[in-house]
């Protein structure tokens, strides 16, 4: 049932209702463009007494994780956040904070690595970060930013679990403006997160050594430990998603968003906001009669091989909208081409599609009607003449 | 969770996280590094303490009455109870010429 | 922020210093390690009741060594980075699950122990933060002037003149280690102005370590206390002497225990004919390659110093 | 599928040590069995034990050389795992180690004391394990330890055989015979404690 006040907030001020509803125990602050509005609105419910957190202004991005991470070690629900380059300087503490299996969550509103100084959304910067043992995933609105941040904690501190997460959305696009957001009522919130408990937190009266040297023989059968504990998360998504649906009168979808998988003979693979234009795009083209689909994953981590698989398989060819940066990868594109491409290589070969890929939302570019109209006509030749052209387009920068 | 076909010392439990000890760590028995045993003289000894408290190791026991006792599984030899003792009651010697073992260890640790 | 119901009473003298240890027997320290007499003291003054922070170094790769933790209490290990900030966020768990009702506990005692480097070099953000923020924390700076355990390479509090692996004397540079070392104490002191405690003590006086602990301790807010730990491996003297050079380095000058207790700053230890710094280099294989003119410089260095103490 | 055993043509030499005090001449006496042993024609890897390092004062560590005459084909380990050949650089160790550890039977052990050989087979509750153990005063025929501060885990090793290490790698030579006397007074700085180190070394047979 959709319960709750609406409101018209952007993404970050989304973000923040649901940590207040959640009742987060301690939150670290760090100022950057653009997530900084998400800690505004926290520091302010706080210093109003309307949520009973701590509020830590940090010294920089490295200790606004590390002050999360103690904080979490020590049972405490927590939130911290940040962007661009105040992600990548706090990259030590990842693999210590998901190697201690402490559920911390971290929001980005993701923003253009430096050089040169751009604010604009790119996925490259927390992207950086996805082999740090987190779960990982984009919000498409701002009610799916609030949603989402229900949703990572409940699946980040189920015990079965215990990892972080990056609970991430495009900066500027979602985290600043506004939608509409559906508020749902304490008790909702209550009835779908149950309170953070940790296994073995620093207690005095039952003391535990968090984090000693290990064995070498032991670290192998940690990292396979380290594995393993991602896929349960996997595997326990759709029990979460199914709950939150309840509860909340939702309807996600699991792992990924197939929108007109009928019909059509090519699929545009998107991560994040510009999937909400993608989905205008192909009506309009489904009016005038060309028919292409549109796989939004909705995690990047845990990655749904084997469903996303299934998905892409019903195509001919599949394009790859990258909207981030790895120079010198695999396909010359971004880091979801080789992920995509490895998921294919499971299919049989009569059912793998034709993969290309688009390099567009780059350093905040905006992607238009007509660049998703030009990635469908790429991807409509390419399986009409069952052959692919060129592998990587870099969009605003082709002939038509 | 319990991984599958690892053998138990290797595995590691969750995020880490150990139980703590209660009076000693034997994971880390250093007694075999001792080069130099120290011998308390007795009849020298003033029960001061000034050894054990200045014991890196805690390898120095105080019993019920006030007699220090050097505890020779973890007792690295550095000597700084001999050092430190005002009396001269500490004297080091070569551990070989004991015929007890105190600590004896497949590995290192 | 949450009161502690128990004040920890100073110690008198060693009869009267709690037989219970913390820090136990079962680590891989070195034989005569400075760094771990000054923990097992600090462990043995805070009590049941405390939280350990260990940044990366000779504290935590030594006492962890291959799944040990010598610790009676909980002990969470902290990058050398962020010992500071670790440690801001168990204060702050602490802090709002009392008020939640989440814990029923004493607050407890919440202790950084973190290396020269870790507080100094590396560590100093994360530490300045959490003392710029007041969190009810005690940062100890164990000191051992070099990073140790990865082969005595020289930090910003090595003195200058020492022999690392990094500032090897040679024909260049004669003196090896060039610069001078850090005031940290004094930094987090007049930098910081919540920090109403921070003291400088040494292993060489067992009893006022533990007291200035204690004392740290109990008031609320950050507190800092600098030790100087001696490093037979570090700074090359046989492991015996561990205590004894300790001791020569504050009748020597080289280093002065210390307090300043809301402003009011207390020297303690003060040797009554101050001997030449060269009877310390001495003791020590680090400063063998020194020159007179060496000599010369550290003992005009000294002389200020214990001039504006 | 071939078997690993195949590196069993490796000679195995494994020096235990005491850490920090002796880490320097541990290394360089596994160096100089190498490089004497590379004189000859020899393949040889000589190698710190990973784990023992960061070293302690007191702390065991282990030091190993390699020697074949075939190329070695599994350089990339950890630790000698059936030593051929074990020397002790700092006695004690014996009481509080099992220092033969993955010793196959006829190896042999060679201890840097003053003490005859039989007196130390009382602390080896595995001495059926060896052929001969050996007894050497390299302390004393070197006359210096060797103590740099730039002798770490991972530099270049520096002139070699200048203390113990020399008299030690001497010792290894007469008892093992993996190598000869000339090949190490070659590769070593003091000649005269490799010399001494393999007159003096005092051998009983078991």
């Amino acid at each position: 049932m959709m319960k709750g006040k609406k409101k018209f907030i952007a993404g970050t001020a989304a973000v923040a209702e649901a940590a207040m509803l959640a009742n987060v125990d301690v939150i670290s602050a760090y100022p950057i463009r653009p997530y900084t509005g998400l800690m505004v609105d926290l520091s302010k419910k706080v210093a109003d007494g309307k949520l009973d957190a701590e509020f830590v202004h940090a010294d920089s991005e490295h200790s606004q994780l590390s002050i999360v991470h103690g904080a979490s070690a020590s049972g405490a629900r927590t939130m911290t956040g940040s962007a661009g380059v105040g992600v990548t300087y706090a990259f030590e503490t990842y693999s210590p904070i998901s190697g201690g299996r402490c559920p911390v969550q971290m929001v980005v509103a993701d923003r253009t690595l430096d050089p040169p100084g751009d604010f604009g959304s790119e996925h490259s910067d927390v992207l950086c970060a996805r082999d740090q043992g987190w779960i990982m995933g984009w919000a498409e609105t701002p009610q799916e930013a609030f949603d989402n941040t229900l949703i990572y904690y409940r699946l980040g501190e189920d015990q079965r679990v215990s990892l972080p997460q990056f609970n991430c959305q495009d900066g500027y696009f979602v985290s600043h403006i506004p939608g509409e957001v559906v508020v749902p009522e304490k008790s909702q919130v209550a009835e779908f997160l149950p309170p953070y408990k940790l296994a073995k937190p620093l207690d005095p009266r039952k003391p535990y050594g968090h984090g000693p040297q290990i064995f070498s023989d032991q670290g192998p059968a940690l990292q396979l430990q380290r594995a393993i504990v991602m896929n349960q998360a996997k595997e326990i998504i759709p029990e979460v998603l199914s709950d939150f649906n309840k509860v909340f009168g939702r309807k996600y979808d699991s792992y990924i968003e197939n929108y007109n998988p009928n019909d059509a003979d090519v699929c545009l693979f998107v991560n994040g906001a510009h999937s909400q234009t993608v989905r205008y795009a192909i009506a309009n083209l489904k009016a005038q009669g060309v028919n292409v689909a549109l796989c939004r994953i909705r995690f990047v981590r845990p990655w749904a091989t084997e469903e996303i698989a299934e998905v892409l398989s019903q195509y001919k060819a599949v394009g790859v909208v990258e909207t981030n940066n790895s120079f010198g990868v695999a396909g010359q594109a971004g880091v979801f081409t080789p992920e995509v491409a490895a998921t294919l290589y499971s299919l049989p070969e009569n059912k793998r599609p034709m993969l290309m890929s688009f390099m567009a939302g780059l350093s905040g570019e905006v992607i238009r009607l007509n660049d998703i109209y030009f990635m469908a006509k790429k991807l409509v030749q390419a399986a009409d003449r069952k052959k692919i052209e060129k592998p990587v387009y870099w969009i605003g920068f082709e002939e038509n | 969770m319990s991984l599958p076909n690892i053998s138990k010392e290797k595995q590691l439990p969750e995020g880490c996280i150990v139980d703590s000890p209660t009076t000693e760590q034997d994971h880390m028995t250093t007694g075999g590094w001792r080069v130099l045993r120290s011998v308390i003289d007795y009849g020298k000894c003033t029960k001061c303490k000034t050894c054990w408290i200045s014991c890196p190791d805690a390898a120095i026991k105080v019993d019920e009455n006030g007699d220090v006792n050097i505890n020779l599984k973890y007792c690295k030899g550095c000597g700084i109870c001999a050092s430190v003792c005002p009396v001269g009651a500490i004297a080091r010697i070569p551990e070989l010429d004991f015929e007890d073992v105190s600590v004896y260890r497949e590995l290192p640790f | 922020m949450s009161d502690r119901t128990v004040t920890l009473e100073p110690i008198a003298s060693i009869a009267k210093a709690p037989l219970q240890e913390q820090y136990v027997s079962g680590h891989r320290t070195c034989a005569g390690c400075g760094p771990a007499l000054a923990y097992r003291l600090i462990a043995k003054a805070a009590g049941k009741n405390t939280i350990f922070i260990g940044p990366t170094g000779c504290m935590y790769v030594a006492n962890t060594s291959y799944m040990c933790v010598p610790w009676t209490v909980p002990w969470m290990h902290a990058q050398i980075t962020n010992g500071g900030s670790i440690a801001s966020g168990i204060e702050a768990a602490y802090q709002v699950m009392m008020r939640k009702g989440k814990y029923d506990g004493d607050f407890p005692n919440i202790i950084v122990m973190a290396g020269d480097g870790g507080t100094a070099d590396i560590g100093l953000q994360a530490i300045s933060g959490a003392m710029y923020r007041n969190h009810d924390i005690l940062v100890v700076s164990y000191d051992n002037e070099s990073y140790a355990n990865t082969g005595i390479q020289a930090s910003s509090m090595t003195p200058y003149g020492s022999a690392t692996s990094f500032t090897p004397p040679g024909i260049t540079v004669p003196e090896g280690e060039k610069f001078w070392p850090k005031d940290i104490t004094a930094m987090i002191y007049y930098g910081h102005p919540m920090v109403k405690y921070v003291a400088q003590a040494s292993i060489a006086y067992p009893i006022d370590l533990m007291n200035k602990v204690r004392k740290a301790l109990n008031k609320k807010g950050s507190a800092f206390i600098h030790v100087h730990t001696a490093c037979p491996k570090g700074w090359r003297f046989d492991s015996s002497k561990t205590v004894d050079v300790a001791k020569l380095a504050i009748q020597t000058g080289m280093w002065v225990n210390y307090e300043i207790d809301e402003g009011k700053k207390t020297l303690d230890h003060v040797p009554t004919k101050r001997e030449p710094v060269e009877k310390y280099l001495k003791t020590q294989g680090r400063f063998n390659h020194l020159r007179p003119e060496d000599v010369q410089k550290i003992q005009q260095f000294v002389d200020g110093k214990v001039a504006e103490a | 599928m071939a078997d690993s055993k195949t590196t069993s043509q490796v000679k195995e030499v494994t020096i235990w040590a005491s850490g920090v005090i002796q880490d320097a001449e541990g290394r360089d006496t596994v160096n100089c069995i190498a490089a004497a042993a590379s004189k000859e024609g020899k393949y040889v890897q000589a190698f710190d034990n990973y784990i023992d390092l960061p070293d302690r004062v007191n702390v065991p560590v282990r030091k190993y050389a390699r020697i074949s005459s075939e190329e070695i084909q599994e350089k990339y380990l950890y630790e000698n795992e059936h030593p051929n050949m074990v020397v002790v650089v700092e006695p004690s160790l014996i009481k509080g180690f099992n220092i033969l550890r993955g010793m196959l039977k006829g190896g042999m052990l060679v201890v840097n004391t003053g003490k005859e050989p039989e007196e130390l087979l009382k602390f080896l509750p595995n001495k059926e394990l060896l052929a001969a153990v050996a007894t050497i005063d390299a302390s004393k025929v070197a006359e210096a330890l060797v103590d740099d501060f730039m002798d770490i885990e991972g530099a270049a090793a520096g002139v070699l055989g200048r203390g113990i290490g020399a008299a030690l790698a001497g010792a290894v030579a007469k008892v093992s015979g993996y190598f000869g006397l000339e090949s190490l007074k070659e590769v070593v700085q003091n000649t005269d404690a490799a010399e001494k180190g393999f007159n003096n070394v005092k051998i009983k047979i078991l």
